[in-house]
């Protein structure tokens, strides 16, 4: 305190080069812990990485669009690992082009739906008041309707299609987020370090993004897996009725629900994308699980 | 006497409830001289920290104002109002949640330096976080680390060299010590008297441990219900307590020691609830010495001698 | 109860015995009504066949009228024509069919727009006496027998139309079965009407249920349980594996219905009859048939089902990419700019747009899939702003489809093609009464409508109708009918 | 507390109100024509233009809005396009099915859930968590109609136990519930699992032991309904998943309630049915939530005495 | 054994406990001994983490496991053991040294040469197996009898001890139930009687916890745990959350009881003033392991070991406002890393090079006051004046 300003020499300064142990590092290694988590994480990174190069694997239009019609409903075999379709196209390519679609719907929906509602449920735990009530008000009337009905009557009036599924999705997600991000922002808002914040004198906005939003990821990013997985089993349900993405787009819920009609007699083409799904949907549910607990200051 | 650092006058904080009205502070008001220690007593939820938090306007008064070097805070603007924070800042009591966890050390201490732009570039700044550490006794090791790796002694070391970043004059100090153990408490007091020593700072001391702030303040006040009961100069009041209340507060105190025990003066009942509280001497219906005039009317807070004020009826006749 | 109280049938199967009392049949939607000029719906006609006759009748395997209330009748002139009624023949609710039944429900069912088609044509119905109708028509009309067998002329009782009766609920006819109970969603129960007047079509199954099983899977298993008797629609998908079970008998029916590719002549490129001959010819039908309806579906090539007396294949079409790429050079555009966005409105329409998609890639056409619901596909229909559809049609007789290609349907499909020399073909076969010559013209239309291509037929619908081998007298029509009352048990 | 039932029953309008308002403006941005479809492709345009005049379609949609207001108000929820009927007497006739549907499904889900939950969270981190934790993680991630058709083909063509289709005898229930209640068993399992190994980590847990009671007296007494406040919540909610999912169910195994209804009215554009079943879900769904409050009431005193 | 002739009612000898984690192994307890004279309050003093709860807990053999393992020792409750464990390697504990690879979990050897041994010697049952082996061990059934009726507990906090959603009586009544073998009727009553004696009208047992204050909290608490008058009261911080005056209220209110009952009693707690107050010994213990025992005076007044010293220098003088405190320097050390020799040494300005090496021994100045640390040896800590007194 009492040293004159002279420049800071190499040595003094040489606390900065200590490493940051991060608490998301720390929450990281934890999560390595568990075994079912870590098992759900790779097989999402496998994932994500098949339908990152997708198109490295299978070329898009000769395996996933033309039809072959000579080899249709092949059972598994060497050439075609999970058969073909009923259009002779090999379910393997579009089970991989399928993950990209199904994904993204997912986490497209998923990220719109969480931006939006955890916007509207940050200002409202936040601000509080008339705000919060509005806010709260128009989410109850969303979360009156039963989610399922919500995309169904929103996917109807817009028509089928990837987009209108995501908007569907997207939009019944809001509410939900907004919910959750509000109830995390009341735990924490009145936590000291925010007045704390305000005493050091720190705007508003600084505060919600530096000070309460990281604060609240925990409940936040578990949701938000556990709601992926939702999505893309929402998706499924939607392309069953028959309001999911198009032909000849291979979304996972489309195969498996086209494949529905095979059943019977090439029951791989609704089990293997059923499969697909649902070991997705495990995963993301094991990681969910998984993230829970590591984020849990208690199991520390 | 010249013009106190500080000056309260008919302070009054409400908040809505359910159940009605919470006279959190109701009609507080006192003055306090630079450099000094005021420490505030009380039970929990007689309003200290609420008191504390208005003064430096964390929250907004419902009425009354705050004088600070003359200038009314409760007035202020915005931006005067965030001037102003460069005057006043706040130790809080919980050491394990007044700091971001998601921030370093280094960050939290940074933060009002880089707010208020004290230090006009990176390196200077880093070198002023490196000085107040130093400052406040944390090793520059922990530069990088993060809150939770740490004790409760460190957290509050930090809290208190974030407040002192931006050379405040006052401190509204809540409860610092009380979620510490007492050598460590005892470290952060010596800090805390040093450091008011080094920078001339001005301390309200919020707390409801009797025995520290009898050794942290020049003069004590004694609240109830939202309200002063009691003011005078820590000696005096030890010595003699006047208000029912206080000295029933101060018999309490356990004594660590074999030798000089005190007479116990047992208190029955608890606190009541400070929701829409009637016209009447909020401890009147604790008080051994309680007549129907207590119940009928609020005692005034009084100057029974010089620097000791009392808010009883006792007093009064 | 219902099901056909399979619940108890232990060890499985269609071979388990059946309950020789009901029928259980499984059908796809459920009718919106069970009135007769409310709806023009297949399922609503398949249920007003049981519980209503009309003065005629179509024959199922024909499809040539005949009489049913009627006795006989005879043509006057052009316009007029005296039919003779049956006697003794009772209403559901007791009441005595005459001639002012008649007359009241002709008269009942003009009442309704969109029966007009159907009802338009008849000037004036008279009772001459009760047993004696006489109608007149505004111009000559020889789809008159046709029309009158429509549900729309279906006979209803005079007291209960003027009582303003609700006959979706309480569906009062002549006819063979009525209505035992609706359980709206769920079943609908038809019991045997002891006082038909038909003996020869009697029916002889007393209680006639339908379920409403909406998931393609679920009516064949169903069927396989034995817990369904008949599968009104069986999904493509499960035919094959049906088609080898011993005991249930899979009848396979060509229907007249066909599907085609309905262009818009009228904005886009495809006014250009090269362009639309060069899709004609570029399409491999087979394939559609074999990917998007698993094989069970009949390519078609002419622009009118093959099915009716007067159907012909001269000048149809055959998928010949070479000709195709002929028919796109005479076009002479640059194919990659026309872009064929083709409305599909259900999962076989998109299926079968996804093939041709995949073949019109060959000629260098883009295909755009876009998949609309029903009523989205209607309004588009009813506009110009459309470029294509997968469209289906299936008219009860080949002069009724003809008249389709009349300009005159332009203020239905706007977008549609009109041709003068079609116009007038039409309009002379519309007047000619005398039945051979009419045939004659209207193969010729045929013919003429190959050549000009008004839009592109893919195939011809099969219905396959599944039910338990013990049931026997399975006729289906090509337009899609079954007639419940002539099955019986073995 | 009937005080707070009829507060709350009150705050279900506003929330009513804007159920009908949101999906009666998105049903009214899909596009194409009511009428044309009703009249059929023969109808010409003065008989479309006729008939949207007749079902006042021509009209603002605000002033529609209302009209349906008002109708609504008077119990009356429109004509169905489809099928010329009074919407309140077709959904009238499934609705109690669909309410048999989910309330078996809820109730199958739940007595099976909890015991599963519980068992999970005392035997924490042993082969019984985690059998049973691995159940309810496949229970929440199967796709339900696959799930359907899969118990269709094993209990109804191979065991032949139970009918495929229909609303007949309790049978006829048993494969629906399943698949419905499945997923819903194993999040409600889930949720049951978790709040009970929150509960039994409580301090009071602790006392409970150090009073010498023992493990089965504390799980009962002292864990149980402490666990269970989570527990209700989400019951609530996956009643209103399973409002949602029985439009799947329902399809598959021809059931004849309100969730089918709605899907075959979506696909009819049948607006009036379709705000008739949505309006009638929402209230369901309130009236659960309304139900799952009353009983958290009952069970945690800190919340009954709120409303006093 | 012979129930009820030990004049103690509580003895713990050499007790450690650890917790394993994943990634760490915390020493909480590390060699603890403490006795409790029938109808006496001891008053265990110690920092954050010293291991207080953690020897309260295992008295009632309710530490969590996993992670709390109690790797050595023997607790017994009015003569009656409850757990004995015997550590493997260690074959004759009196004379053996620290093992090398032991170091973390350094178990104290035995110095008790006042005290009798008990009938049971420990060493009776020792294997050469690597896990520690329970020697001894109430089973479940003799330990829910004992727990709430021989030995009971008030725990550190009580806003969350209390069953939010049970009644008060209720949660009275059913230690009383199981222990008395009322009725329930009968149980509910003498709850509602318990709840008057400690100062709650008894119709307000009819309500919930959340209410009633927290220092009424507290009362019902403290009548939960002396319904069955027990033998032993372990009462953990009970005032901690508490208000000064509230606390006030019920340490008199708890004085009075135990007396009533002739309750022995140990008093877990950091406030030096709240020992003073209520306790007949002291322990003060540090890092999980007892440094200095004695009777109050003993401990106030004749202060031995260097940490009970800085304790008291660390409290605000009452006398001298101005005085400036002298804290005890650093922090307690992480009790999963407890160093080699004296766990205080690093924060203690006598200490030497043999503190750092060498654990202490437990030497006495009189029977009852003892200390561990190496700045005494038999002959000086008679006389005393070791550590400069201001
Ligand atoms: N933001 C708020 N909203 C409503 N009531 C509040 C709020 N903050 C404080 N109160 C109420 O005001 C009263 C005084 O609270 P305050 O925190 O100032 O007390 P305190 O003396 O600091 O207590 P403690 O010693 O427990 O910290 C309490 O009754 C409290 O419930
Ligand atoms: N369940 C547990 N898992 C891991 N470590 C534990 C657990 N319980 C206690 N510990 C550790 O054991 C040590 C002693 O804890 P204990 O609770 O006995 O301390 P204490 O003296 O009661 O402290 P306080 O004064 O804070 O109550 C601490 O370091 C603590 O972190
Ligand atoms: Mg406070
Ligand atoms: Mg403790």
């Amino acid at each position: 305190m009492n040293s004159s300003a002279r420049p800071a020499t190499s040595e003094e300064l040489d606390f900065l080069s200590v490493q940051k142990n991060s608490q998301f590092r720390e929450t990281f290694l934890r999560l390595c812990q568990n075994k079912a988590a870590v098992a759900g994480m790779i097989f999402l990174v496998f994932l994500i990485l098949l339908a990152v190069f997708a198109d490295l694997l299978f070329d898009y239009q000769t395996t996933c669009v033309d039809l072959n019609i000579a080899e249709r409903l092949q059972w598994p075999s060497a050439e075609h690992w999970f058969g073909t379709d009923q259009f002779g196209r090999d379910l393997l390519a579009r089970v991989v082009h399928g993950s990209r679609v199904s994904l993204s719907i997912g986490f497209i929906a998923v990220a719109f739906g969480l931006v939006v509602g955890g916007i509207l449920g940050a200002i409202a735990g936040f601000f509080g008041g008339a705000v919060d009530n509005v806010i709260m008000r128009l989410c109850d009337v969303f979360l009156a309707v039963p989610m399922m009905l919500m995309a169904i009557v929103i996917v109807a009036a817009l028509g089928a299609s990837m987009v209108n599924l995501v908007i569907a999705l997207a939009i019944s997600c809001v509410p939900t987020f907004a919910r959750i991000v509000r109830s995390a922002v009341l735990s924490v808002r009145d936590m000291e370090y925010v007045e704390a914040a305000r005493a050091i004198g720190v705007k508003t906005g600084r505060t919600i993004f530096r000070y309460i939003l990281p604060n609240c990821m925990g409940p936040i990013i578990v949701q938000t897996t556990l709601r992926i997985a939702a999505t893309i089993s929402n998706t499924a349900a939607l392309s069953f009725l028959g309001l999911g993405v198009k032909e000849p787009q291979p979304e996972w819920g489309a195969l498996l629900s086209s494949g529905r009609d095979f059943i019977r007699d090439s029951g791989y083409l609704a089990t293997i994308p059923g499969v697909c799904i649902m070991l997705t949907i495990l995963a993301l549910n094991l990681l969910g699980d998984g993230l829970r607990d590591a984020l849990d200051p208690r199991l520390k | 006497m010249s013009e106190p650092l500080l000056r309260v006058e008919h302070l009054k904080k409400y908040f809505k409830s359910a159940r009605g009205m919470v006279h959190a502070v109701d009609d507080v008001s006192f003055t306090l001289e630079a450099g000094k220690t005021l420490g505030v007593v009380g039970e929990s939820g007689c309003g200290k920290s609420t008191l504390g938090r208005t003064i430096i306007r964390l929250q907004e008064p419902t009425s009354g104002s705050v004088f600070f070097d003359g200038k009314d805070v409760s007035k202020l603007n915005r931006q005067g109002l965030w001037e102003q924070r460069r005057q006043m800042q706040m130790i809080f009591q919980d050491p394990f949640s007044s700091l971001n966890p998601r921030m370093t050390i280094s960050q939290a201490i940074e933060e009002p330096l880089a707010l208020y732009k004290i230090c006009p570039d990176r390196t200077s700044r880093q070198k002023r976080v490196a000085e107040l550490m130093d400052t406040v006794g944390l090793a520059r090791r922990l530069y990088n680390t993060y809150p939770h790796e740490l004790d409760g002694g460190r957290r509050q070391r930090i809290g208190i060299a974030r407040a002192l970043a931006l050379n405040p004059r006052f401190i509204v100090c809540d409860e610092p010590v009380s979620a510490l153990d007492v050598s460590i408490q005892a470290q952060i007091l010596n800090l805390m008297q040093d450091l008011q020593k080094e920078f001339h700072l001005t301390y309200m001391f919020i707390t409801h441990d009797l025995s520290v702030v009898y050794h942290i303040s020049d003069e004590i006040m004694v609240m109830y219900l939202g309200q002063v009961i009691e003011k005078a100069p820590a000696e005096k009041l030890f010595a003699n307590p006047v208000h029912p209340y206080t000295q029933a507060l101060l018999s309490a105190i356990p004594v660590p020691s074999l030798h000089d025990r005190r007479e116990r003066v047992l208190m029955t009942g608890e606190l009541t609830s400070p929701i829409d509280p009637p016209a009447e001497c909020r401890f009147s219906n604790r008080c051994r010495f309680a007549t129907d005039h207590c119940r009928e009317a609020e005692p005034q807070l009084l100057e029974v001698e010089p620097g000791h004020f009392v808010s009883c009826f006792l007093c009064e006749r | 109860g219902c099901g056909g109280g399979s619940s108890d049938t232990s060890d499985g199967g269609a071979a388990a015995e059946v309950d020789t009392s009901t029928l259980t049949v499984a059908l796809t939607s459920e009718p919106d009504y069970l009135s007769t000029c409310d709806h023009d719906s297949l399922m609503g006609v398949q249920m007003n066949l049981l519980t209503y006759n009309g003065l005629m009748r179509i024959d199922m395997e024909t499809l040539e009228p005949v009489c049913d209330l009627a006795e006989s009748y005879t043509q006057d002139s052009d316009t007029e024509w005296t039919f003779t009624l049956k006697q003794g023949v009772k209403f559901h609710n007791g009441d005595d069919f005459t001639a002012d039944d008649v007359v009241a429900s002709i008269e009942y069912a003009q009442t309704f727009p969109a029966s007009t088609t159907y009802t338009g044509a008849i000037a004036s119905v008279e009772a001459v006496d009760p047993y004696t109708v006489k109608i007149t028509t505004a111009s000559p009309t020889p789809n008159l027998l046709y029309d009158l067998a429509y549900h729309y002329n279906f006979i209803l009782p005079k007291s209960l139309i003027e009582s303003g009766n609700d006959f979706s609920a309480n569906p009062v006819g002549t006819g063979p079965y009525k209505l035992a109970e609706w359980n709206k969603g769920n079943t609908i129960t038809f019991e045997a009407f002891d006082e038909y007047f038909d003996e020869a079509r009697k029916a002889s199954i007393p209680t006639l249920e339908f379920a409403i099983i909406p998931e393609g899977s679920t009516r064949t298993m169903s069927l396989e349980s034995g817990e369904v008797d008949f599968v009104y629609s069986v999904a493509s998908s499960d035919i094959e594996r049906l088609q080898s079970t011993e005991s249930i008998s899979v009848t396979d029916v060509v229907s007249v219905e066909n599907f085609f590719l309905y262009l818009n002549c009228v904005t886009t490129d495809f006014a250009d009859e090269n362009l639309r001959k060069a899709i004609a010819y570029g399409i491999n039908r087979e394939d559609i048939v074999a990917g998007a309806l698993n094989g069970f579906g009949t390519p078609s090539y002419s622009c009118v089902s093959m099915g009716y007396a007067e159907s012909t294949d001269e000048n149809a079409y055959t998928y010949d990419p070479e000709l195709a790429q002929q028919y796109l050079d005479a076009w002479g555009g640059d194919p990659s700019t026309v872009s064929l966005d083709i409305i599909c409105s259900n999962d076989t329409k998109t299926a079968i747009a996804t093939i041709i998609q995949a073949e019109l890639a060959e000629l260098g056409i883009t295909v755009n899939i876009e998949e609309t619901d029903d009523a989205t596909y209607q309004a588009a229909m009813r506009t110009t702003d459309l470029t294509s559809a997968i469209v289906s049609w299936s008219p009860a007789n080949a002069m009724t489809y003809v008249q389709r290609f009349h300009s005159d349907r332009r203020n239905q499909t706007p977008a549609c093609l009109t041709d003068e020399t079609m116009d007038a073909m039409v309009e002379e076969m519309n007047v000619t009464m005398d039945d051979a010559a009419r045939s004659e013209m209207i193969t010729d239309i045929i013919a003429y409508a190959n050549e000009i291509c008004p839009f592109v037929p893919i195939y011809q619908v099969n219905y396959y109708r599944a039910y338990n081998s013990a049931l026997q007298n399975v006729v289906c029509s090509a337009t899609g009918y079954v007639d419940f009352c002539t099955m019986s048990w073995s | 507390m009937a005080r707070y039932i009829a507060k709350r029953i009150l705050y279900m309008i506003p929330v009513l109100l804007g159920v009908t308002l949101l999906v009666f403006f998105i049903m009214h941005l899909a596009p194409g024509n009511v009428a044309g479809m009703i009249l059929g492709e023969n109808a010409t345009p003065e008989q479309i233009a006729a008939l949207e005049h007749e079902m006042g379609l021509d009209r603002p949609l605000l002033v529609q809005y209302f009209d349906y207001l008002v109708g609504l108000l008077h119990g009356d929820l429109g004509t169905s396009y489809t099928t010329g009927d009074s919407v309140t007497n077709e959904i009238m006739a499934r609705f109690p099915y669909t309410v048999q549907l989910t309330l078996v499904a809820a109730v199958v889900s739940i007595l099976l859930a909890l015991p599963l939950g519980i068992l999970a969270a005392v035997k924490q981190n042993t082969w019984v968590d985690n059998v049973s934790m691995v159940v309810s993680l496949i229970g929440v991630s199967m796709p339900i109609f696959w799930l359907a058709v899969m118990l269709i083909l094993l209990f109804s063509l191979k065991l032949n136990l139970f009918p495929v289709y229909g609303a007949d005898s309790w049978k006829s229930i048993v494969l629906p519930a399943i698949s419905l209640g499945f997923m819903n068993m194993a999040s409600i399992a889930r949720t049951t699992r978790s709040s009970m190994v929150e509960t039994i980590r409580q301090d009071y847990i602790r006392t409970a032991y150090a009073k010498g009671l023992s493990r089965k007296t504390i799980i009962m007494r002292h864990a149980f309904r402490n666990g269970m406040l989570p527990t209700i919540t989400v019951i609530g909610l996956e009643i209103g998943q399973m409002l949602g999912g029985s439009v799947l169910t329902e399809t598959v195994f021809a059931w004849p309630g309100v969730g089918r209804l709605m899907i075959q009215s979506v696909e009819g554009r049948d607006t009036p049915m379709v705000m008739g079943c949505i309006i009638l879900m929402t209230i369901c769904f309130s009236f659960v939530n309304l139900i799952v409050d009353l009983l958290y009431g009952a069970v945690d005193p800190r919340v009954r005495t709120m409303y006093r | 054994m012979n129930l009820n002739e030990t004049p103690y009612a509580l003895e713990i000898e050499d007790l450690s406990v650890e917790f394993r984690t994943r990634d760490r192994t915390v020493y909480a307890v590390n060699g603890l001994d403490l006795k409790i004279r029938k109808g006496e309050t001891l008053g265990l003093v110690g920092e954050t983490g010293a291991g207080k709860t953690t020897t309260g807990l295992a008295i009632l053999n309710l530490i969590q496991s996993p992670p709390g393992v109690v790797t050595h020792g023997s607790i017994s409750v009015n003569g009656s053991c409850v757990l004995r464990i015997a550590e493997p390697e260690a074959e004759t504990p009196e004379e053996a040294p620290v093992p090398a690879e032991n170091a973390g979990t350094v178990k104290l050897q035995k110095e008790t040469p006042a005290e009798k041994e008990p009938e049971k010697p420990a060493k009776a049952i020792r294997r050469k197996d690597q896990k520690p082996q329970i020697a001894e061990a109430m089973t479940e059934k003799e330990l829910q009898a004992m727990r709430g009726k021989t030995v009971s507990m008030i725990f550190q906090d009580p806003m969350t001890s209390l069953n939010p959603v049970l009644k008060v009586e209720r949660q009275i009544s059913e230690v009383i139930e199981k222990h008395e073998k009322l009725s329930r009727s009968e149980a509910l009553d003498k709850a509602r009687q318990m709840l008057e004696l400690v100062g709650i009208p008894g119709e307000r047992g009819k309500e919930y916890p959340h209410q009633f204050s927290g220092g009424m909290k507290q009362r019902v608490v403290i009548a939960m745990a002396l319904a069955c008058n027990p033998d032993l009261l372990i009462a953990d911080e009970p005032t901690t959350a508490l208000d000064v005056t509230i606390q006030a209220q019920v340490l008199d209110m708890m004085k009075k009881l135990r007396e009533q009952n002739g309750t022995s009693m140990l008093m877990i707690t950091h406030d030096l003033g709240i020992v003073a107050e209520v306790c007949d010994c002291v322990s003060v213990i540090y890092a999980g392991r007892v440094v200095e025992h004695g009777t109050l005076e003993d401990v106030f007044d004749h202060t031995l070991h260097p940490y009970t010293k800085g304790l008291f220098n660390s409290l605000p003088n009452m006398k001298d406002r101005k005085a400036r405190l002298q804290p005890i320097p650093g922090l307690m050390p992480d009790p999963s890393r407890l160093p080699e020799g004296c766990a205080f040494a690093d924060r203690c300005r006598y200490a030497t090079d043999r503190c750092f090496h060498e654990r202490p021994e437990v030497l006495h100045r009189t029977e009852e006051h003892t200390v561990a640390c190496h700045l005494y040896t038999p002959e000086n800590i008679q006389k005393g004046g070791v550590l400069d007194h201001e």
